[in-house]
């Protein structure tokens, strides 16, 4: 049995293995399935300042080896995740991790504000890279001056972990994640979903409400890997990737590029019991290749250059 | 309830047309309790052009020989692929989903309406109202009547109504073209799946006739257990998750247009 | 059967079907498969001012309903194929258009100098986004004033049909678009490949030997259409749009979001016949829907606002 | 070479080990000449887990049954894949690609080195050799002797040489330690396929004893046909397509530190 813990900054997670937002509910959604608490973390659903009713129907859309989503944060607010939401799942012996959005900085702020008085949530992970709102989200996440704005105002009113996620919807992601990591953000995650359409050739109307969509899934992994690689060497703190992570594989292939600890998304909807998997399947991995810990392996890409 | 994800043995298939099979799976574990109404998120296994689980209605489950049933249209890729798994084979499933019809009491009527597909989940509910002591009418539109099927199964709980559009069986036109709509107030409740516009169509004429009714949804689905928030319909309570708070809604608390 | 002809500016094609650069040789390759005659038109190999021997062996990766590669513009230069391709292609009763790259713009322009006096070539495809190259390729095609000057400097030479390949990997690619129309550009045609990357987990080693490379396949097309989508919405000149079209159904797909004509790509190694099935496949679905032209298709989507 | 696509029917899957099957596929036309070294690039029919067609040699070709067959090693998701097709299924195939080997006179002797997957080519090219008078020896380098597959196919058509790394069955050790290499001048020339750490130590043997070498390269394929230039191997002449100015190569052309 190989060592799994891996650190985030301050933040100890006792292995590198988290469920990404959006995709596992608040963590119970799964209980039937998985014990919450072999996780390394839990990242709750995007959470927004005040009560927000998401996209119209349909949301959503099946791609080659993915999926278009076009929820749009549908969330009850963050005073109802602190009241109702957070009593019943803070004594996870995971970490639990909630991910904020916003359409203003102000907003940000004060979801990140409330979120600070929280004792057990460690670390906050801020999305400035949702596809799927109208105003902000994305915006804040597509420019080194926009991130900057939200990432600053953010660091100076929450002490806890800061995870900034990053949008793949840009020319140069590197340069974002220099702008979080110079503005104090304590890690970075990438990728987010990359924005695309579906389209009905039959009934001709494109297949999502919005039209587009954030696409997420194996597809996707190709463009996440090659982000982290960018990313990693571009800056010093960790790296948290995800983008199709489907099996213990892939997740290492993470790992290699420059992920400190991956997120685990789409997969849960087709194997809720994946992420149980992936970390079987690191350990397994770890003891075969003869390595004592998971973090030998962030970066460990043999170049020939 | 507690959700299960289990691997389940294909132990019977049978093409009942062109279009329907039905699929009998059985479980090495004895199965857990399955309301109707309920559904599975089933792996569409070793088919290269679906990616995510396919939501299917639970059409029966039969507790003495240990299996579960489904009643599968085939209209794309995955449950054209399905159709061709074989006696033996293994399928992964999550069951049971969302919360299922409520149940009316003893004695009183129910008027159950299924639209093509629709029928699927309307078996298992007529054979549970039947046991209850209610009496079951359960009806029955198509196109044309070579789409009807298991009629007999139907018949075992109540009496079974018929309508085609080409009238080739049955009263001609659509469900509430038939005869019962007349006297709707009849029945305590009615039960209905299948095409929106149908289901609308009964709304409209429950609530004129302030019957009870209860509609099952088939909204896209990612995950089947509430946590990619893609199924959504809007109540009067906001945006709800088919898979978990329904597929069936009562009607009023739908903001349908009726 | 319907009309299939499509005009792209002042060219005119017989159908709406050609082979996108690089995945198609030069055709001949195909000519034990199909009646190249038959298609609308065929992109050659990306054509460099001098011979170039490419990248080192691996080039390729197989990815989840795609594919990396690493080619890197290997070619024997336009004098090569002036002299001893051309020839051999020129009877084809389909357009022809040589894909044209470079490291510098003096390059793009040279190479557009000497094909502008072929007779049987009526158009290039100006290839500002091969991810695959060190210098140049895509750095012109991800900022618009590097668009700007590549493409200024060879409309300037080039009287031809002038259609400007567009990278995907921007923050905005309706903004590049808009110069390729404003440096009178005759069309665009997007996308080409998502730079991505794969590792192989057991090695510890990078797939390809230039560690990144480009995606193609169905696993872009999702990304593909959203870029059609949003460049139709921003600009008026023709748009050829590909990225991973398998079948008539996506090339309809393709149409409905703003496409003139599209291109086939990796499809063409899975199924040598491919095109010729797309070509049936848009006649058989204009008459179901009792179309009369496939023009009527472009920008067609019905969209609910 | 005209190259055909065409859907070829399994008539026989034989499972010849825990890593080998070889499949043996017919046509309803008559199938076109192939020559020995040449390869197919063939679709991998319902496999969720691969997109691209998978290249492998003809094994052997009997125009007679009208038959081509493939010998199939199981590394990955997609002879994985292949290894479950069952007799009657149909198998799409792009054939024949690629150039042969350059075969020798009557009356010369040639050697033939096949190492694990690698003997694969090599059955074919032995049939060819031996109808033209030329005596064959085929060695046959493996891991261990439970790997030894189809030797008496083999043996129809000359010596079959035997190299085992345990030791278990003829030379212990690689297929370079065997005592034909003491003696490679007997021969005219080397055939060989296999890992390309096993060619290159077999080119380097043969270069040393000036004897003629051809070496099989299995680069990655993304077409087959010369179209995606993604299989490319260093020769003296720059950057060749290994899939149509290979996959057989002269070891004078290629650039081999050796
Ligand atoms: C709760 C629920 C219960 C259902 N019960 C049954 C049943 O008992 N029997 C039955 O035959 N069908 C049932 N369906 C519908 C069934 O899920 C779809 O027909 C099936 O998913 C289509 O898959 P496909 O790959 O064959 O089609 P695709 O090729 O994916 O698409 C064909 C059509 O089906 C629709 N569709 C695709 N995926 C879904 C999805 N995940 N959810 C809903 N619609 C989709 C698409 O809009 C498209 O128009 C149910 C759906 C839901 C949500
Ligand atoms: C000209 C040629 C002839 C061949 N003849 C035979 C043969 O007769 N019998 C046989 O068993 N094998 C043969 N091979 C090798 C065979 O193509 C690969 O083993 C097969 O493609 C692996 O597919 P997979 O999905 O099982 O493995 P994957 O899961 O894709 O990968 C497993 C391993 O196989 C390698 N591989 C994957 N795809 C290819 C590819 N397209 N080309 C080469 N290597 C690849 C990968 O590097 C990886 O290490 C030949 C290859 C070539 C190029
Ligand atoms: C249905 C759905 C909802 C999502 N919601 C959020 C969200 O609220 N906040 C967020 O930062 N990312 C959200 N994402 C993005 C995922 O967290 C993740 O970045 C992306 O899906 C890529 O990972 P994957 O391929 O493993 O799914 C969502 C993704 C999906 C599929
Ligand atoms: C092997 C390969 C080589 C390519 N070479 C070129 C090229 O030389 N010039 C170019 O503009 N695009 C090139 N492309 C990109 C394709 O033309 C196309 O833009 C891309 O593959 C997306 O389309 P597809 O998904 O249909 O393949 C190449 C793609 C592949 C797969
Ligand atoms: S399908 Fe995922 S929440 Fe309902
Ligand atoms: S495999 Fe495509 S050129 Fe050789």
């Amino acid at each position: 049995m190989a060592d799994l813990k891996v650190n985030i900054g301050r933040l100890e997670l006792k292995n590198p293995v988290l469920t990404a937002s959006g995709t596992f509910g608040y963590g119970e959604e799964f209980a039937d399935f998985i014990d919450l608490n072999r996780l390394g973390g839990i990242i709750v659903k995007g959470t927004t300042l005040h009560h927000r009713e998401g996209n119209a129907y349909p949301r959503m859309a099946e791609t080659p080896s993915g999926m278009l989503n076009a929820v749009g944060l549908q969330n009850k607010g963050v005073d109802y995740f602190i009241e109702h939401i957070y009593p019943r799942i803070k004594h996870y012996d995971s970490a639990i991790i909630v991910n904020v959005s916003g359409s203003i900085v102000e907003d940000y702020v004060a979801t990140a504000e409330k979120l600070a008085s929280l004792d057990k949530i460690p670390a906050i992970e801020l999305n400035i890279s949702c596809p799927n709102v109208k105003e902000g989200g994305m915006a804040f996440g597509t420019s080194c001056p926009g991130a900057k704005s939200v990432i600053s105002a953010v660091r100076k009113v929450y002490p806890g972990s800061l995870m900034v996620k990053l949008s793949p919807n840009v020319t140069n992601i590197a340069e974002i994640a220099k702008v979080a990591e110079d503005e104090g953000a304590d890690s970075v995650s990438l990728i987010n979903t990359l924005l695309g359409m579906a389209v009905n050739a039959e009934t001709r109307r494109p297949v999502l409400s919005t039209i587009t969509g954030g696409l997420s899934g194996p597809a996707i992994k190709p463009v996440a890997l090659r982000m982290v690689w960018q990313v990693y060497n571009a800056i010093k703190i960790p790296i948290i990737g995800l983008g199709g992570i489907m099996n213990a594989t892939d997740a290492i292939e993470f790992f290699l590029a420059g992920a400190t600890a991956i997120q685990i998304g789409t997969a849960n909807f087709i194997d809720p019991q994946v992420t149980i998997k992936v970390i079987e399947g690191i350990n397994e991995y770890l003891d075969r290749h003869n390595l004592k810990s998971v973090k030998e392996l962030t970066g460990a890409l043999q170049v020939v250059k | 309830m507690k959700k299960y994800i289990k691997d389940l043995q294909v132990v019977n298939k049978q093409i009942l047309s062109a279009e329907y099979y039905l699929l009998e799976l059985s479980s090495n574990q004895p199965l857990p309790e399955v309301l109707p109404g309920q559904f599975a998120e089933v792996e569409i296994t070793g088919s290269d052009a679906t990616f995510l689980r396919r939501p299917l209605s639970v059409h029966d489950v039969d507790y003495d020989k240990n299996t579960i049933s489904f009643l599968v249209q085939i209209v794309g890729k995955g449950t054209k692929h399905l159709a061709n798994i074989e006696v033996g084979k293994i399928l992964n499933v999550i069951f049971p989903l969302g919360k299922g019809f409520e149940l009316i009491k003893s004695s009183e009527n129910a008027l159950l309406i299924g639209g093509g597909c629709g029928i699927a989940p309307l078996l298992y509910l007529a054979r549970h109202l039947k046991k209850q002591g209610v009496k079951v009418s359960t009806l029955i539109g198509v196109r044309r009547s070579s789409q009807l099927i298991e009629l007999d199964n139907y018949k075992k709980y109540g009496d079974v109504l018929i309508t085609t559009e080409d009238g080739s069986e049955g009263t001609k036109g659509y469900v509430v073209n038939h005869p019962v709509f007349e006297n709707l107030k009849q029945y305590k409740k009615i039960y209905t799946c299948g095409p929106e516009v149908m289901m609308k169509a009964i709304a409209k004429r429950a609530n004129e006739s302030r019957v009870d009714c209860e509609v099952s949804l088939e909204n896209m689905m990612a995950c089947g257990i509430g946590a990619c928030l893609c199924c959504v319909t809007e109540t009067t309570e906001g945006n709800k998750c088919v898979c978990t708070e329904g597929p069936v809604f009562n009607i009023h608390n739908l903001k349908w247009q009726i």
